[in-house]
């Protein structure tokens, strides 16, 4: 394992530091805490509901990068590929509540939305109005009532903007609530990993891929997929992963939007190359898009791949997906 | 894996048996010993079927638990139990910080009425299930603490029944946490949780039998 | 080597289609080209001088991912790691004059330099006033007047920025070219890599690092660096590339800007701890940052690493270098 | 590498000799065919001392020369010349794309009034200077392109004689292109730029042989 680090421990501080110290006039830290939270007069002045998102680190510009006007009013990191404590979450709750209460955005696995839970108690003893969404794009896994259900992948980040942007408008906790779990009813994913993720800690890749091959369905923490195949061409990668998804929603008419996303070592170069093929795909399938983006957004440390987001949107959200905001990375 | 420091003939406690603080005490660091000892250990059986860091964090929760209790001496078993909870929820962090915390709170909110060891790992059983939305069989820490709690209140608790309950977790399917996302794939591997926590029970052992 | 790719040769267009079709609010292509041009009113009815830049593929999103409002007016992309023909340049320049003329932003390679004079002896012919600045910035390499000089590298992005306020804030074409040099002259960059980038047509890594190996002032294409050595941990690292670059200024007293630039497949997370640390080896240098940035500016298509730029600024620059910006990547 | 086509008993053109449209058109073809044949030599060389795409550029204008001229049938060896030096132009990029293409564009300029050899082949090695801002000596093509022209007014050129012009570039410190950067680590290899510029020159000794 090579990489740019110091201590294995100091990893997420040393990073949310630089983070901080780098964007100083966008972003500042809560004291003790790896949480970030807009630093900026709109804000303070604001009387916005305040929307805080969280998870484990290792998935940058997630979710700090996504901290500013327009977007996230705060973001918790926790250690890598691990849930932040709830004490922490706390602090950016209080932090980001204007009076109009605080939305959480948890990527659903069980240590965010436990950890989240625990936070949301807090802040509800301090007479805080609380509520959470929980995101869960990754069409890869079955979901079912009886298990922890579908991950939280990449469709989080547009989640974050279409809420961000409105809650810039002025919407309500409950309105936002609202329309939090309408956007990820409407939003799915599948990720294709080419090489896994090094956890610091550990070492060494989560797990082996031949020369040849290339994973369908895997994580954003090396959680396996669902089929290991040799890795073909764009344009075929493009067609598996544009009908997986399309057959997932029951309509194709209206209008969707895409997010071609970066695994965090995938150039953009194939990122673009990628999109263009996806495009094509979706014209072939009449399926008009609304809104695209490329780029490295839901990162996974050092994997290889990229994952397909493919989200059925309305005029409202498209407008709230356009809109400019003031952020590191979006 | 770490040797066991005791086997099958080992044996703690008495049918109705009362938890003392030094035993406790004694308890939750042999707990924090072996989690520093088998980071790596725990770290790959979460590689297998989760995200590879629960030896990871459990090594952070472990470092933390010490240091406090360092710093102050807990004057009763709940403070005890307290002071544990604290230190896993605001250094674990992932799904067993929560977990391992909320089980630790709700046994130091009894601990104040209640001294039964048996009663007392029944409440940090339910509290796990409370805060996981889960119960046995759903191949998590559950899957040591339910029966270790019933072998507790059937009478002494023995190694055997620890590891018993721990290898019963290989052969189930996850249908919580990371590795239920392996599905059928998640079975043939032990929960990491649940050798986290076999590590816990088997600290009891031995602190009783050390007495 | 595994990429998300079609056939190597559809590489550079089907990447600029993708881009364009991804942004088209914001950029277009010249037809039959692969030069990319701003998309929006403002400039169409702007009286600014243009400004092109272009270079050879495998830097996204060096350049096309810097064309909007505030930066570059076009850019022009080779083949990978080969600089555009003179005729692709040549529809850039006509594309964006507007009467005040058009200066050229080039990154010094024998192969960038020679097209881009070939493209401005082209548009001359049509009366077009044409300037070119050339960005020398990486310091790893001697400079000697008998030789090619200095590479151009993770600089540009910044020189680009500069001018490209400038140009917005309707400076002339002879100002910016003064401008242009004396910001070339005031910046310096070195640049590591952990692993080579390997270019596709090749198929292989450019060359070949241990496990805990290490190479100090490689360049953009895989160009060898001045040394190898045992990877050190991030705060070491910034130690050295700081103190080397710090020393090749006369003067230290004024105000600086700082970019930490990954090459590819080096993750935010290291990028953020190296710049954590390299802000910690200025202050203790007392060098005054009046602007930092992070991120994948100036890749290297799949290279591990990153480099580290530092520019000796005036206050106007470090205006220029914060004003917003409509663009796919600043 | 290559077989080399002739050996050292090869040589072509007396003193002044003429170049005819016929020997050029066969001249460019062999060319374009080594080119072709010699992707990855060419890139392997540049990936020593370069950024490892000599091969790739020099392919991308091969193919375009060719179908340039089978599209049309150049009138004259100016306008072959001409065709040959757009091609690259628009084709090649990098470093040898302008200079080939300004050595071709020169020639087929002085095509106009000169059809002497080895006055054509200087006129392209001046291109090559002025363009390049270089001269003999760098560590480039020109190590080729002027040896050969003054082997070429001298008397007839010897594959011997063009292969001694490419073996010199490898002890030359490179001080003009990508390899400068490499300083006294250039030293050693050959220049991918003179060996293209090799082939070049065997393919006008073998398409004069052929006559
Ligand atoms: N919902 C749940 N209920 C009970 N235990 C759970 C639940 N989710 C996870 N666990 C336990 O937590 C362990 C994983 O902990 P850890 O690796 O530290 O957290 P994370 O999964 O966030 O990385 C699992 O092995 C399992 O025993
Ligand atoms: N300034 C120059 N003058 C003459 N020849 C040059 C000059 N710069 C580069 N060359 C030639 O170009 C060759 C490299 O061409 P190529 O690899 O196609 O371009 P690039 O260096 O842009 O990748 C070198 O081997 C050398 O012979
Ligand atoms: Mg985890
Ligand atoms: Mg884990
Ligand atoms: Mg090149
Ligand atoms: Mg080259």
């Amino acid at each position: 394992m090579k990489k740019i680090i110091n201590e294995v421990e100091n990893i997420v501080p040393e990073m949310i530091s630089g983070l901080v110290r780098v964007n100083h006039e966008l972003v500042k830290q809560i004291p003790n805490t790896t949480a970030v939270v807009r630093n900026d007069d709109d804000f303070a002045d604001s009387q916005q509901v305040g929307i805080v998102s969280g998870g484990g680190s290792g998935h940058e510009p997630l979710h700090a990068g996504f901290v500013g006007d327009g977007m996230l009013s705060a973001a918790v990191a926790g250690e890598i590929f691990t849930s932040p404590t709830p004490d922490q979450i706390y602090e950016a709750i209080k932090a980001v509540d204007h009076g109009q209460g605080v939305l959480l955005i948890v990527k659903n696995y069980s240590g965010d939305v436990m950890n989240f839970d625990m936070a949301k108690e807090m802040a509800e003893a301090d007479d805080i109005k609380v509520k959470s969404i929980v995101v869960d794009d990754d069409i890869s896994v079955e979901n079912s009532e009886f298990t922890q259900g579908k991950r939280g992948v990449a469709g989080t980040v547009l989640v974050e903007k279409i809420i961000g942007a409105a809650a810039r408008a002025g919407k309500s906790l409950d309105e936002l609530e609202q329309l939090g779990k309408t956007v990820i009813e409407n939003t799915k994913t599948i990720g294709i990993a080419l090489h896994a993720a090094t956890v610091p800690a550990v070492g060494h890749p989560g797990f082996e891929l031949k020369d040849d091959e290339i994973e369908f369905g895997i994580g954003i923490h090396n959680e396996r997929g669902y089929s290991i195949e040799k890795i073909s061409k764009s344009k075929q990668l493009a067609a598996d992963l544009v009908n997986k998804i399309t057959k997932d929603f029951a309509k194709k008419d209206g209008k969707f939007a895409v997010l071609v996303n970066g695994m965090g070592a995938t150039p953009l170069m194939e990122q673009f190359i990628f999109a263009n093929d996806v495009l094509d795909q979706l014209k072939k399938q009449n399926i008009e898009v609304g809104f695209s983006k490329v780029g490295n957004m839901v990162t996974s440390l050092d994997m290889q791949g990229l994952s397909l987001t493919i989200m059925k949107v309305d005029d409202d959200w498209i407008k709230w997906l356009k809109e400019p905001v003031k952020t590191i990375a979006w | 894996m770490a040797e066991r420091a005791c086997k099958n003939d080992c044996m703690v406690g008495e049918k109705k048996m009362k938890l003392e603080l030094t035993n406790a005490e004694q308890w939750i660091k042999l707990f924090t010993s072996k989690l520093d000892e088998n980071v790596s250990t725990l770290n790959e059986l979460d590689t297998a079927i989760g995200d590879g860091d629960h030896g990871t964090n459990m090594e952070r929760g472990a470092k933390a638990v010490k240091e406090a209790l360092d710093k102050q001496t807990p004057a009763d078993l709940s403070a005890l139990f307290k002071t544990t909870a604290f230190a896993m929820i605001q250094k674990v962090g992932g799904a067993s910080g929560p977990l391992y915390g909320t089980a630790f709170l709700d046994m130091s909110k009894a601990a104040k009425d209640e001294a039964d060891l048996a009663k007392l790992v029944q409440v940090g059983a339910d509290g796990i299930k409370r805060r996981g939305q889960s119960d046995v069989k759903m191949k998590t820490m559950i899957d040591v603490w339910q029966p270790v709690a019933d072998d507790l209140s059937a009478g002494p608790l023995t190694a055997d029944q620890v590891d018993q309950a721990l290898q019963s977790t290989k052969g189930m399917v996850a249908t919580k946490g990371r590795a239920s996302y392996l599905e059928e794939k998640s079975v043939g591997h032990l929960d990491p949780g649940s050798q986290s926590s076999a590590y816990l029970f088997d600290s009891l052992i031995e602190a009783l039998g050390e007495k």
